[in-house]
């Protein structure tokens, strides 16, 4: 890289802004073929629960205009599977992996962290307060800020180093959340999580979804996540961590300039799996192209 | 290793109301093994996600595909002309069983565009000296029409809906299926599978499926395209897309 | 029509469901060169306002995946001019046209209704609570329950016939909304209004719209927009018009399905000015080819 | 009347770099002003909404657009092939006066693809006996091959940005610039039709021009594509794309 790619959230120092999202990038593994997962600033593993969960039930997904509906539910193998099985297998990589840890009551969420807490090398959780997909818990702690900041205090206590919240962009005021989470402790907040929505098969006059209703994510968001990434990094002073619908070098400067610190990549690494390892490169190129030679001044320009 | 390619088509035909037959040319394709799939992505963004196709053939230079098309992406997809590049993600999943023992006897069971998978399989088997055959549940007679290229290798039992060729009803109605076998494999609509699995169990005859499960990345990433098993919710997309009958739930 | 095509919002009978969402069908006479627009359910003309405004600067439109953004904020000559000049040119058109009135301050709002009720072919109109694109009232009044609730019961005071309230989906909770607004006095809700978004011109490195933020509309928002018809319909007894992203005789089904007892044709005005006059044949070829003979009889099934 | 046609690609060549001349074919297409528009929906959704194109030439049966290939709508337009069908409506908005007294002298300035539109108005100038010139700001020598067509009908003055051809600058600094005309009509960048409204101004000379604000509809309907005027807010897809400049706040 000719660009001064590096960028700060908080004590988190990143190589580079690009991380891929929770849910949509597996273990890292399942890339492996597809990029160096060496080149991404970070990468967030799948939502990962106190007790294994098998999920919501089949189908799950439908695609839409320019996105798709999930209804996933968090299906994983639980926290000490992780910390036994997968955690081991990073090596050299341990510094690039942040989990996303996930729950429906506060006490699960703080012993997931608890749990994580040995693991040294792990630098960063994510507190999923926003998924829309689970019944208990998920997007219900994402949508007060009471039940926010009460989640993150808990978990703040439980966990030594970064904590990065991601917010739910189904509510009134993004702002007001992130807030209440910056309060509470919070090293960083990710948004924008899906957007709650349903699609319906009208010939067999049913919902595509098991759920009914699932997350909605891809290109069809960004203007919202950009949005909202706007109003947070105006209003907190805590980093801002940008997601929703981007798809390449163009998207992620979009999200720096509305105030992301960072970014991730979600959907897009369903439809091109190397996008993510490519994009750092391609923002160096952009920023050489257009004379910037530390990425981070365009932080918040607008 | 999965690769993702730019492929050139170099051939698109229609060989059956329905069904294309299509013909990607490139470099250093990945190896193959039967039952394995690709995802292919749509022309011109008219899907975001990539579309799920069996591989009906591959080399290192070549991919044959037969496809279907029933959504906006696989219509874009063959819509494709001779010389277009279509981006290929490959290859993906778990294919069929191909080791037995010499002089086993295998039933390959197709139903619909579900044939196109079983024809690497095929050939792999009776490169292996396997004693394979061949039932198929198709449409009609002009859809027996591709199943010359399977009749050169193997016995062929055609069953048709409308009886215009071959035998008149459902493959698990066809005297052919009453045989003994050693493996039966199949791909086609679950409803048919599902019934040669049953017969199949009740004769203690093991059996494979190919499923074809909605899914989004293709990769065992995204948790989409699941499906309930005695070992619990399963990728399709990397746990499968075959699977022995007798882990699944259905 | 072969189908039983009509629709009944309370008092209200519409021919069929189809109608033309405000601002995006100007006064209908735009729109006479590619369809009869008798052959609408209804057609809701540009919010009217108790002035004439200008609107907002230029630029005010973006595109974005499967949608767009605009910020028009409003430009329209005040309801005055309507009454004088625009309304007698419908003739046998009048009870096709349902009026959007929007304000900034309730008495606006109550002002232009009166100065409206004496119109006497005029059957309905939609309150506009939820513009993102006006810096006072607008979307302000459609986040809270309160203000919906006082904006809708004061002109519901004013306004003797059919009043549908348009709901914003920039709220954590759509039908908390929706009840207030029929407690208050609403005769319908439609829903929903545009996603407030936001792109940037990342090589000018500015907004792509004058006001920063604005309304995103199209093809991308409908699954949210079916997720709040379903939600609503299921929560409110008065009946849920639903739009959002609404393109094809497909998409309209899909509302009805969720519980819409009629559909806005918005956006897609602008890509196919033929559609909105050509989708109600074309659900009545759907519903003979799937012997549904009374299309009433889909709604809300899901 | 305005009119939604389904028409044919019979021609589509790049005649400079980044231009090209399209041709599409139909029946019964409405009767067309010169510096109307058109809207061509974007072939595959490439764009969700049309795209204005200024109409170069226009017939009962055929369309000739000259378009550039900027934005993901037009690339995907100006990637038909012949026989391709695109979808257009028209005619859009109110285009240049064409009623002068015999004899009467106007400039036709065009900048960059902006000369477009001014080819239509030429011809219908010149047909009514109008002393028409043109004055054209182009990149450099390729554009300048594509005025052919336009040299053939009327005096024409080039100039280009490199000095390639014609004269070397802005077309404010050429000489033909400085005559007296009774009404300049002009296309093309603002800010040279910005410079151009100011000297004609000064000099008493009336002025039009065609702006290309970003739209919508194109029916003035969605009120996106607004100018500020001495009369407010006008619509450039139904009040223009041709204003007279004095209206102009610009």
């Amino acid at each position: 890289m000719v660009t001064d790619m590096s960028t700060q959230l908080g004590d988190l120092v990143l190589s580079n802004p690009v991380m891929t999202a929770s849910g949509t990038f597996g273990y890292g593994f399942e890339y492996e073929d597809f990029m160096a997962l060496d080149n991404l600033g970070a990468f967030i593993v799948k939502g990962t629960t106190l007790e294994p969960r098998q999920g919501n039930d089949y189908p799950r997904m439908a695609q839409t205009p320019a996105g798709m509906l999930n209804a996933v539910g968090l299906q994983n193998p639980g926290v000490e599977h992780f910390i036994e099985h997968t955690w081991p297998r990073y090596g050299a990589l341990e510094s690039k992996v942040i989990v996303n840890v996930s729950g429906a009551k506060i006490e699960d969420y703080v012993r997931v962290a608890e749990l994580l807490a040995p693991l040294e090398g792990l630098r960063a959780i994510e507190l999923n307060i926003s998924c829309p997909n689970v019944k208990q818990g998920g997007m219900a702690f994402g949508t007060t800020c009471d039940g926010a900041a009460s989640v993150t205090r808990a978990v703040r206590d439980a966990w030594p180093r970064h904590l990065m919240v991601k917010l739910s962009p189904n509510v009134t005021s993004i702002t007001d959340i992130a807030l209440a989470v910056e309060g509470a402790g919070a090293d960083s907040v990710s948004l924008i999580n899906t957007l709650m929505g349903m699609a319906i098969d009208i010939e067999r006059r049913r919902p595509m979804l098991s759920t009914v209703t699932g997350g909605m994510s891809g290109p069809a968001v960004k203007p919202v996540a950009v949005r909202m990434v706007w109003q947070v990094a105006k209003a907190v002073k805590i980093p801002v961590v940008g997601l929703g619908g981007i798809a390449s070098a163009a998207d992620a400067i979009e999200f720096i300039m509305a105030g992301a610190s960072a970014v991730q990549i979600g959907t897009y690494n369903f439809v091109d799996p190397s996008a993510a390892g490519r994009i750092p490169a391609e923002i160096d190129s952009w920023c050489q192209a257009h004379g910037v030679s530390r990425l981070m001044e365009l932080k918040g320009i607008i | 290793m999965k690769k993702q390619l730019l492929l050139t088509v170099s051939s698109n035909r229609v060989v059956a109301p329905g069904w294309h037959h299509m013909v990607l040319e490139g470099t250093d394709l990945p190896p193959v093994t039967p039952g394995q799939f690709v995802e292919v992505a749509a022309p011109h963004g008219a899907t975001l996600l990539n579309r799920p196709i069996s591989i009906f053939d591959a080399t290192a230079t070549t991919l044959e595909l037969v496809i279907a098309p029933v959504g906006d992406g696989t219509k874009a997809i063959c819509d494709a002309k001779v010389g277009d590049s279509l981006r290929v993600i490959m290859p993906l999943g778990k294919g069929f069983t191909t080791e037995f023992p010499v002089g086993s006897k295998v039933l390959l069971v197709g139903g619909g565009v579900g044939i196109a998978p079983l024809y690497m399989q095929l050939c792999t088997l009776i490169d292996a000296g396997v004693k394979a055959e061949v039932l198929f549940g198709l449409r009609s007679r002009p859809d027996a029409e591709f199943c010359k290229q399977y009749e050169a290798l193997a016995p062929i039992h055609i069953c048709t809906d409308d009886g215009s060729f071959g035998h008149h009803g459902l493959v698990t109605s066809h005297p052919a299926f009453g045989q003994h076998y050693d493996m039966i494999q199949m791909c086609g609509p679950k409803p048919m599978m599902r019934a040669v699995a049953a017969s199949a169990a009740e004769r203690g005859i093991p059996a494979e499926a190919s499923l074809e499960n909605m899914m989004a990345c293709g990769l065992g990433a995204c948790l989409c395209c699941v499906e309930p098993t005695e070992k619990g919710n399963l990728c399709v997309c990397k746990d499968g897309p075959v699977f022995n009958t007798s882990l699944l739930t259905w």
